[in-house]
């Protein structure tokens, strides 16, 4: 019997989805291998040829300093998708397990953490974080540890409003008349009914938080020169646009196709899950 | 008698300090004997679903007393009404609502199975599972469907096998067959009905439509507001009614 | 004289996927001058693919063959703007589930009043009776009482039951004539079941109009219908007057669906309505039919009419 | 509807006074004595004298226990004043009444430019389903959208300031040089709106009263305005709502780029030189800004449906 769940349901014509798997799996790999695939060392200084057009030597030409663009482009995917993963799988599981638990008790303790969510919503993220990193010393893990604060809000909140609408479902009823315990009614129904939107959220928030944490390094937060990342780099860049540009493009594109991988993967997504997107004969 | 039920009342509090009251269900005296179909007639908002959710243990009321063979069941702790759980079961009026959307068939009906462990292993289980789905003619076919890809009827079965499972002695039914065809209607209440002779099971039916009532239910109760407003032998209250209401909704046969 | 609809040979299918699934075989049926027919079928029979194909209010992927004719005019060749003069003037529908039906960000009055003011051939200097007046006459017959206050309620504010009226309304101003009512007491309470007969008898008189009324409710179709046709996994089994079909039923499904009622003793037919994706080839009850011969097995039954109007599709009717 | 309003109030009230109180003491953690951080950023960390210390710990009264100085501080924040700025020696107020009309005009010009593109494109999109325009748009916004707002700014610089010329890089100078920032801001937002804007419609579109106006034969014209955009009103006020988060948020990234003297700006310097009241100033100023936006946005979210109007209200 072929298993077929009604969690995935991608058919060829989801063609949004396959392609941005493709590409973040190619990106992954890219970073995972990124040591093998460096041609200079992104880090040492070559004074005498600095600001080189992109050539067959350095393919991404060369930085203010003489570093090669394209190394330092490869050792900084492993920074910003590294921070994208922790603070994504971090935020969804604390929202997520926030959400759901005060959508399922419901009454004071819901008020109350929708309250604490309404707080941390009123300030939007990158003024967060800046105001967070202030008293924490200017590297990468800070950087991180700000934006989970801030992030786990928006799963919070999705996971709360998914859990008020089961909670209302006749089926819950039935669960505890047949004699499930709260917590097996917690974890047997309320958890696996928010996944598929949660999944969803979460693909599209690894875009976002790329773009989050370039900004930022951009404003000179996270990891501190000379390690590259790839907002410092852009930032770097910034007072050579007009005769060598190639310095802050480069890996402007990186966050960009990076971003969009993940953006795809989230669309695609949705169409996947979205139970009115399958095709039904309406007899009725 | 099975099931009594004395003064049971539930009341709602709203507005701003909490005064306005409203009274799903008042002062509602009931008996219940074994072996009986006891049916609840009454429009939406009687009161009748409260009735059977208090029975149930979903809902606390704020006064009065169910009796279960004699013990008060709305005073009992969680580990007593788990164990109660297993002899009082209930069918729902949207069967395909009744059951986790994420979950197949055959694990919506092995549920109970595992809650209880009533099996020591997966083949048992497997064969427990197989042998109740037969009993109540769910084709093998049905297994691995989830729960919006078998219909109305199908799924309604399910649900009552899924209960059949825990043997239970009170088997409350809020409308079951309210949302489903006539042919599938009639297949549903004869399934009731038979396993209401084999299994000596009692069978609390609540419904709006007279005509189901009449078909299956010796003894009737009208709900109206929240109270009961005539109660008696099925072919009594058709024949004879007293309280308006209840002319009333003889009246409005058809 | 020409009757109100004339359906020849209809079929209608849709496209899944890569093929197309046939939902309606070959139906035929007329409805004459100030007479309610009443389809009678089970959930996935078809009835309200029927009643769409008569609005023409298929989803695009619907492919539909055959000749539907209002008064002798051809419907399905008419291009969209021609037929849109006949839909909401002259044929009119009368839609399900009242709580979805109504646009809730707009008053229940303007929902009412939108069917004559906004159609393309509205004239304000044609209206005898201001339309405003219309609708509340309209609202008064129909007993939704509190005159005044209910044309600016939004139908969140009202019960289904209001709702439901709301619905009949618009179909009863525009002195339609043909209303084809969908499903009116679908998962509806038994007081407010009689009330909507009530209302549907009412308006059945007072507007003298022909009504194609699809329900799976018997006892609705008993009280309401002239002649009565049932439908069966996409075709129609019987047609006939409602004393003829529900008194002596010809057909074996009819037969056991009467017999399957409540008060009858709800006699159980074992199996269920196979789906549209494996049907059967020759007649498409033959799993769940008593009665079952080889010829029902092999060939395609035909229309036999076993007495004046009342017609079966049946092997063993041949009117012996 | 009154009763609604009120509570949401209420509740923002309690929610600006934590905001508030979360500012100050996660600013306030500073490692190390402020005295030292001012003195040190004023004179460059040349000469670091005991006596100036002490002066400026009595002018800022930092000498108070931490309830006190938190105490006068929230005094301040209802007179909607911050202190002195470090920095600037200037009252926090006077620089951010300054800077603030330059962020809303730059704000709302670019909800406005998203509004424009975003709004008709989601609706159209939504109206022509799974056909070109709608792979298009979905496709085009979706790259937009995986841009980062500074990369945009900086293209943008390159082609049309440094190589066409048309516009200058940055400052506030010419009425042109509010074109490129707004450009860069509203491109941020026009991913979400659209797809904001298509999956509303869509869902209006499905459903069954859609199909009832088409029953009654009504034309075409009231249909789409009266029955479908009516209903997708209201989500039209929660994308606007959305994007004015994303404008204060993404005004510090932009304003940075392109020199702009925006609130944006004002915060990112008063980080970078750890002044501490400006830091404060900014970050409540656009706190409270983005909550009564907000809370604007439900009010007027509740009024446009009458659902929530009548049963929440």
């Amino acid at each position: 019997m072929k298993k077929r769940s009604a969690l995935f349901h991608i058919n060829r014509k989801n063609v949004l989805l396959i392609l941005g798997l493709t590409l973040s799996a190619l990106i992954l790999l890219i970073t995972i291998f990124s040591p093998l695939l460096e041609t200079h060392n992104p880090t040492k200084m070559n004074l005498p040829n600095k600001l080189k057009a992109p050539s067959s030597e350095n393919y991404f030409g060369t930085d203010a300093l003489g570093r090669d663009v394209y190394s330092r482009i490869l050792e900084g995917s492993r920074v910003s998708l590294g921070t994208a993963f922790v603070v994504v799988i971090f935020s969804a599981i604390l929202g997520t397990a926030i959400g759901l638990f005060s959508g399922f008790i419901g009454g004071r303790t819901d008020m109350v953490c929708m309250r604490i969510v309404d707080i941390f919503l009123a300030f939007p993220t990158i003024v967060f974080v800046l105001a967070m990193t202030t008293f924490l010393p200017t590297n990468q893990l800070s950087l991180i540890l700000a934006i989970c604060c801030i992030n786990w809000v928006r799963y919070a909140r999705i996971a709360r409003g998914e859990a008020v609408i089961i909670r209302n479902v006749e089926y819950i009823e039935a669960a505890t008349a047949i004699g499930n315990s709260k917590t097996g009614i917690l974890f047997r129904y309320f958890l696996p009914n928010t996944v598929s939107k949660i999944l969803i959220m979460m693909s599209m928030d690894i875009g976002s938080i790329i773009l989050y944490c370039a900004s930022l390094s951009f404003l000179g937060l996270g990891t501190q020169p000379p390690s590259p990342a790839w907002g410092t780099m852009i930032n770097e860049g910034r007072d050579y646009i007009r005769n060598a540009p190639w310095i802050s493009i480069a890996p402007g594109i990186a966050v960009a196709v990076t971003a969009l991988s993940f953006n795809m993967i989230g669309d695609g997504l949705r169409d996947a899950l979205d139970p009115r997107m399958r095709e039904s004969i309406q007899t009725e | 008698m099975l099931l009594e039920l004395r003064n049971v009342t539930k009341t709602y509090w709203s507005g701003v300090m909490r005064n306005k009251a409203f009274h799903a269900v008042k002062d509602v005296n009931l008996e219940i004997g074994e072996r009986e179909i006891f049916g609840i007639i009454g429009e939406s908002g009687s009161g009748k679903t409260t009735t059977c959710k208090i029975i149930m243990g979903l809902l606390k009321p704020t006064s009065g007393a169910v009796l279960y063979q004699g013990e008060d069941i709305t005073k009992l702790g969680k580990a007593k009404w788990h164990e109660l759980r297993k002899s009082i079961q209930m069918i729902f009026q949207h069967p395909q609502m009744t059951f986790n959307p994420r979950s197949t068939v055959y694990s919506a009906c092995a549920e109970p199975i595992r809650i209880y462990k009533l099996a020591k292993d997966a083949d048992e289980e497997r064969e427990m599972v197989l042998g109740i789905l037969d009993r109540v003619g769910v084709s093998r076919d049905q297994l691995e469907k989830y729960p919006h890809e078998i219909s109305g009827g199908q799924a309604q079965r399910l649900s009552i096998a899924r209960t059949l499972l825990l043997k239970p002695s009170l088997l409350i039914c809020d409308e079951p067959t309210s949302m489903l065809d006539i042919s599938v209607q009639a297949q549903i209440l004869s399934l009731l009905k038979e396993i209401h002779g084999k299994e000596n099971l009692t069978l609390l039916y609540i419904s709006h439509n007279l005509d189901v009532v009449a078909a299956i239910c010796d003894r009737i109760a009208v709900m109206k507001d929240g109270e009961i407003v005539e109660m008696g032998n099925t072919d009594e209250v058709f024949s004879s009614p007293k309280h308006d209401y209840t002319k009333r909704l003889l009246s409005a046969r058809i | 004289m020409e009757p109100v609809l004339r359906i020849d040979d209809l079929c209608v299918g849709f496209h899944v996927r890569d093929r197309v699934v046939n939902i309606i075989n070959h139906v035929s049926l007329h409805i004459g001058e100030n007479e309610v027919l009443g389809l009678i079928g089970e959930t996935g029979c078809g009835k309200s693919v029927t009643g769409s194909a008569v609005l023409r209010l298929l989803p695009d992927n619907a492919v539909v063959a055959g000749q539907i004719d209002y008064r002798g005019k051809a419907l399905l060749p008419m291009s969209e703007h021609e037929f849109n003069r006949l839909r909401g003037a002259k044929i009119v529908s009368v839609p399900q589930s009242p709580s979805t039906s109504l646009n809730p960000m707009m008053t229940v009055g303007m929902q009412v009043e939108e069917c004559l003011t906004r159609r393309p051939d509205y004239s304000k200097k044609a209206q005898q009776v201001p339309v405003r007046e219309r609708v509340q006459q309209i609202f008064e017959r129909l007993r939704l009482n509190e005159r005044g206050k209910i044309f600016r309620k939004y139908p969140c504010e009202l019960s289904g039951g209001m709702c439901q009226r709301v619905l009949i309304s618009m179909g009863a101003i525009t002195n339609a004539d043909l209303i084809v009512v969908d499903e009116p007491t679908k998962a509806v309470d038994w007081i407010l079941r009689a009330g909507v007969v009530d209302v549907l008898r009412k308006m059945k008189e007072d507007y003298r109009c022909a009504m194609m009324m699809i329900t799976h409710d018997i006892g609705v179709a008993r009280a309401l219908s002239n002649r009565i046709a049932v439908m069966y996994a996409g075709e129609i089994v019987e047609t006939g007057t409602a004393g003829q079909v529900l008194d002596h039923p010809q057909h074996p499904y009819t037969a056991d669906l009467i017999s399957a009622l409540p008060e009858n003793g709800f006699h159980v037919t074992e199996g269920f309505m196979p789906s549209f994706e494996e049907m059967p080839a020759a007649c498409r009850y033959q799993d769940r039919c008593a009665h079952c011969v080889e010829a029902c097995r092999s060939g395609k039954p035909e229309m036999h009419e076993t007495e004046p109007g009342h017609f079966v599709y049946c092997h063993r009717c041949r009117g012996e | 509807m009154l009763k609604y309003i009120v509570k949401r109030l209420l509740v923002m009230l309690l929610v600006l006074w934590a905001v508030s109180t979360m500012t100050y003491f996660m600013v306030h953690v500073t490692p190390g004595d402020a005295a030292t951080a001012i003195v040190f950023n004023l004179t460059g960390g040349t000469n670091m004298d005991e006596e100036l210390i002490e002066r400026i710990n009595k002018r800022f009264d930092l000498d108070k226990p931490v309830y006190v100085q938190y105490f006068n501080w929230l005094l301040g924040v209802f007179r909607m004043d911050f202190g002195i700025s470090y920095r600037y020696n200037m009252p926090v107020m006077d620089m951010i009444k300054a800077r603030l009309p330059n962020t809303a005009r730059l704000g709302l010009t670019a909800v406005f430019l998203s509004a424009l593109i975003g709004i008709p494109l989601g609706v159209l999109s939504a109206l022509r389903q799974n056909r070109l325009l709608d792979h298009t748009s979905r496709v085009a916004t979706l790259f937009i959208g995986s841009v980062p707002g500074f990369l945009s700014g900086l293209v943008l610089i390159i082609i049309f300031s440094l190589k066409l010329k048309w516009f200058p890089t940055s400052g506030m100078k010419t009425a042109g040089s509010i074109v490129l920032p707004a450009v860069t801001l509203a491109l941020g937002m026009v991913a979400t709106t659209t797809r904001m804007m298509r999956t509303g419609m869509l869902d209006v579109l499905r459903q069954d009263f859609m199909v009832v106006a088409k029953a009654k034969g009504i034309r075409r014209s009231s249909m789409l305005v009266s029955h479908a955009f009516r209903n997708a009103l209201p989500s039209i006020v929660t994308v606007i709502g959305l994007q004015i988060g994303h404008i204060l948020g993404g005004s510090v990234l932009v304003e940075t780029i392109f020199a702009w003297p925006g609130l944006g700006s004002l915060l990112n310097d008063a980080v970078s030189n750890r002044d501490t009241p400006m830091l404060e100033g900014c970050v409540i100023l656009i706190t409270f800004g983005y909550t009564a936006i907000n809370l604007l946005v439900d009010v007027v979210y509740a009024w446009l449906d009458p659902r929530v109007k009548y049963t929440e209200g």
